[in-house]
């Protein structure tokens, strides 16, 4: 049966609630309405006002709660309604969850999920990528599914890890992107990167929507003779930095490529590792596409400039091959 | 009102005896032109894919945004949440900016780099709200404080929801803005719910205007439907601000007639809702109210009824025609030039 | 305490009555510990450059998590704030550990990661604070979420400050407990200070407790330097928590009789007020109800305070041989292994 | 008349008080307590509670205020106690400050002071440095001088600034850096690096407190014949990248060293833009040094460990010099 990416996630959340009792959902609207995206569609029929929690606007307090639920062995899924908002949230996220661990020796096994990125026309507070700020922060996991299966792996693995772990989900993606998901159970490691396209002549480090992008790339630069390997992060924190390296090693020439604005995005890092680590290997310039340095606009044309997409890529790993 | 003009000793006739002709007209001439404006945003414009962003409409809360802003001084500065369209028309927004502004066109106020209300024009002294609920309290309370600061005797004017308050920065701008006594005037609309969320799940005190002891500050509640009623304590709060005496708070009782935004469609609820407060139309009640003072004929209401329905038509041919952005726009205006 | 101890019909004794000698010589003991324990801290090591951070005591806030913490049964959740020491011993935290964790030493309570009071233990039940005031407020609601959503009869006690209260997570998580209605107590100390900040800078109503009707939350004000008063109150107070009421809140007046930190004169606080509050030390009050209700002999106390000097200098001498942490230790425990 | 870090900082501020009525300050115990390092003592008495005003615990609000003011036409510097509370502020800095002008067209001209970094043994909450975060957005303008000479005429720059920028002081050169300052007035431009030792061996791309210990690197190193260029940042955005282009084309070698925690951290930023434009000169991999990822630990030999410093730079310049 083929199952949406937010149908996977939903999946996700679902079995892993009716597996641990101690799982439950905290967050804005996810209970009778179901959430602003229907991920928790049903949840609240199912399991009731006890684990599908209602709450006010208040997104720090939503994670602090979170925080203290899990000090009492609960494993609570926050969602925040849009990624946006998740800066409402920051305190509590980088200097309460990331750091009891390291300071005293509490685990804070919560999952935060937030709907992000554009494409949807949402403008400049329903449309950003903000896990750079997070893969910078110490004990934090951090995680960007790019398919229906991993989303749904991911998701479960998320849940049963023992420590924070931001789990950004990709609106455009929700309803796009459908696949077959078997039909046992399943999960999917958290910090393991995967090839999903082998390839020559340069690698393609990407994750989230992205990963569409890079793939349609590889596929129509194929013809073209050139041979695009294409890896997919899955986790950004911590970064499955093995993976890029033998990626990047193979190939020599490497393209970076989020959707998050460039400077200061995860571009940065990754380049950072491969010329630190693989610089002897390097054949051509580490090159990164990415948004530019705005907001996300809101107005169609905006926007479509605003994004990374397929021509960028393509002109981009063009002019790469050639180097 | 349908039901409500038959009822007879409507409160919204109490209020309005201190009102003219004039002043309710105006009253019913900006809300009546918000609900149109409105109207055709959420059930044309919205559903025809012209508009491809968000939608949030005040339809039902139209007396709040009009009897508060039209309280305001050309010089107070408005703060708008998310349902408070009429602000802009006071502020002599046209309807076309509007449109274009939804349609992510240049004739926007933002020239298509944000959409919807969040818009703004420090010249026509109107402050563009950010998404986050409740960032725009402190904001408010600092642009007060530098009124203070100035000298002069402005006033500033912050709307929000009552789900808004939940939200930590809701608190301490009023605290900070209470402690500091500045002049803020408050307007919550408290339409019962935050998104699909009841009141009841949103907090554990009765009103909004509970709250006020907590920071000091003196607090009423007014039916928000009522637009005579809302200009009235508008002018109460605003007198108050003035005279040095700090913020105050209005709450009004009111409730949001349509979905949280265009695409949903509220099935949250109940039924017997829609109805009850469908017979407060603050638009009806206001038309009731001039019907009865004589303040004006049905058919000079029946003119600019339909003046506003063709002012909005030629409003959005305009912004159909507007150009959207071009590309070489992006990357402007992150800095100063 | 000096002129108190002269002073008839000493309130505290009111408070007394209906407490037990082995309750009031509890009291005594752990307010007199703690009270040893900072001093040591703040006057001792802290200049003799043994602690190399930031210093915060809760001098003469002692009958605060003292009368509060022994109103907590053992499986209650403890949320301190920075001046709460009393609840580290009451949990059976060792001064030795507290004095190694001040000094960054791998027998304190985080092995040097953190230092002065960032300090907690699950397996106790008390839950470190971080820095940023109120952040422990949600946290805390979280928990007694979870004992509510596991059945259990626990309670979680949560302790800030006055300024504390001025800040957006406060607000929101008093404002989520109460709309869930978990079992949450919270304790405020209320020592009309935040660092230099007097409470007429922080808040513009007169008492925290003024704030509980805005959450529909109960609220009191009691003694904060009669640790009788105290207990007493939070008795109510958990009362209330565990029979499924909510959450419920305590307003503790009291003083802070130091600095803001080891560092500060607090030359800022006007010197009639360390003369005033200095003659309610919540520890003579006890001495005083103690000695008037004849629940020890003079000697007997003085026993109690020698052996907690002995105790304190030997936990000193551990925790002086306790070995700093190892470099090696710098990257364990980002994540669990 | 020699001036300590500090003191440049608070001349600067005084400087801009009596020349602009429309600057004033606003933050925690900065009034009758002159701010918890003093960097404000003083003002209170000559300029009055009108224009040194003591706020609540509210850091949000704090910075909300300070935005309302500056739409009213004043310009507030606003001081956060200490730069780990920064987090409290995150959502009005990052999607209020900086998405306004580009928005609405309305500047944000407001200054955010934070005391920031470790050394002063202050433990997880305040030893932090929050300037990646702030880096990534666009909008903001971020500045960490490391010299009185630098901190005086950027804070003047900062307030005349019509955009929101963020100002981070490194506590431990509080009293530690000392100078001759001009007599005459003068500013320090935002956006400009600076080379503060030519050098042709190899460069190392630094920035605050750091900026020193990469200067007695490059002493001590010198006396084995490796000649090192020193460039200090001063403002982390906009970065001054054909400064820092300019000095690797020359060197051919980088090494990017920052107090701050090594995973998305401003390292990975400038590593990427130096192996995009400057990949042809680079004789060697681009090296990062910085603090490892995990909290700021508050026990001397940890913090000692955790803190970047001369042995471990002089170490990686030898083994880059010799690569
Ligand atoms: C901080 C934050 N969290 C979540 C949202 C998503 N959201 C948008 S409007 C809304 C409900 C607002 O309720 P209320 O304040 O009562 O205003 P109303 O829409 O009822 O006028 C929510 C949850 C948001 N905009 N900001
Ligand atoms: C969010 C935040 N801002 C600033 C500080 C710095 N700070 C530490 S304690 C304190 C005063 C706290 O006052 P109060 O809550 O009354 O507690 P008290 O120290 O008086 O017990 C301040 C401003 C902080 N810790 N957290
Ligand atoms: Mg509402
Ligand atoms: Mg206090």
């Amino acid at each position: 049966m083929t199952t949406t990416y937010l149908e996977a996630i939903r999946q996700g959340l679902w079995e892993e609630m009716e597996r641990d009792p101690d799982v439950f959902l905290l967050g804005e609207d996810i209970g009778v309405y179901g959430g602003a995206f229907k991920v928790t569609a049903g949840m609240l029929d199912r399991f009731g006002e006890r684990r599908v929690v209602d709450t006010p606007i208040s997104e720090s307090a939503i994670v602090g709660a979170a925080i203290g639920a899990s000090f009492m062995g609960l494993r609570p899924v926050v969602e925040i309604q849009f990624s946006d908002f998740i800066s409402c949230a920051y305190d509590q996220i980088v200097n309460f969850a990331a750091k009891c661990r390291y300071r005293w020796g509490a685990g804070v096994p919560i999952v935060i999920r937030a709907p992000s990125g554009g494409g949807i026309h949402g403008g400049p507070f329903h449309s950003q990528n903000p896990e750079a700020a997070f893969v910078h922060t110490p004990g934090l996991k951090v995680i960007a599914p790019a398919t229906a299966y991993d989303a749904k792996g991911l998701i479960k693995s998320a849940i049963r890890d023992n420590d924070p772990v931001l789990f950004f989900e990709h609106k455009a993606l929700y309803r796009r992107i459908k696949e077959d998901l078997p039909e046992e159970e399943y999960t999917v490691p958290i910090g393991k990167a995967k090839v999903v396209r082998e390839g020559r002549h340069l690698s393609i480090v990407t994750y989230g929507a992205m990963v569409h992008v890079a793939l349609e790339a590889a596929q129509l630069l194929d013809g073209e003779g050139i041979s695009i390997e294409v890896v997919d992060l899955r986790t950004l924190l911590p970064l499955d930095e093995e993976t890029v390296l033998d990626s990047v090693k193979k190939t020599s020439k490497a393209i970076l490529l989020h959707e998050d604005t460039i400077t200061g995005g995860l571009g940065g890092e990754l380049s950072a590792r491969i010329s630190e680590r693989a610089f002897e290997y390097l054949d051509g310039p580490i090159v990164r596409i990415a948004a530019p340095d705005t907001p996300v606009p809101y107005s169609p044309p905006l926007e479509e400039a605003f994004l990374p997409n397929l021509t960028k890529v393509v002109e981009k790993a063009r002019w790469l091959h050639k180097y | 009102m349908g039901a409500g003009l038959a009822v007879a000793g409507d409160p919204a006739l109490e209020s309005a005896r201190e009102y003219s002709a004039e002043q309710a007209r105006r009253f019913f001439y900006y809300m009546s032109m918000m609900r149109e404006v409105e109207d055709r945003i959420e059930r044309k414009l919205y559903r025809q894919g012209k508009i491809v962003g968000g939608v949030y409409v005040g339809r039902g809360q139209e007396a709040i945004p009009v009897g508060a802003g039209l309280a305001a001084a050309p010089d107070d500065m408005l703060f708008p949440s998310h349902r408070d369209m009429a602000l802009y028309l006071i502020r002599g927004v046209h309807p076309r900016q509007i449109f274009a502004q939804y349609m992510g066109r240049i004739g926007g106020l933002t020239r298509g780099r944000d959409g919807n209300m969040h818009m703004g024009d420090l010249r026509l002294r109107i402050v563009a709200i950010i998404s986050a609920m409740a960032a725009s309290v402190p904001v408010a309370a600092g642009a007060a404080l530098a009124m203070r600061y100035k000298g002069t005797r402005d006033v500033a004017f912050c709307f929000f929801g009552d789900g808004a308050t939940s939200r930590g920065d809701w608190h301490e701008g009023l605290n900070l803005a209470s402690v500091q006594r500045v002049p803020l005037v408050l307007i919550c609309n408290n339409n019962q719910y935050a998104y699909s969320t009841p009141i009841e799940k949103q907090m554990a005190c009765a009103n909004v205007a509970d709250r006020g002891p907590a920071y000091g500050i003196p607090a009423e509640i007014v039916d928000g439907n009522d637009v005579f009623a809302v200009h009235s304590a508008a002018l109460r709060a605003v007198e108050h601000a003035r005279s040095g005496l700090g913020p105050y708070l209005i709450e009004c009782k009111t409730f949001r007639m349509t979905g949280h935004s265009a695409h949903d469609p509220a099935d949250y609820v109940p039924k017997h809702l829609w109805k009850t407060w469908g017979e407060r139309d603050p638009i009806d009640r206001a038309k009731y109210a001039i019907l009865a003072n004589q303040w004006a004929e049905p058919e000079e209401i029946a003119a600019i009824e339909s003046g506003i329905r063709r002012e909005v038509d030629s409003a959005i041919e305009w912004a159909e025609n507007s150009p959207y952005p071009d590309a070489s726009e992006l990357l402007e205006d992150v800095y100063e030039r």
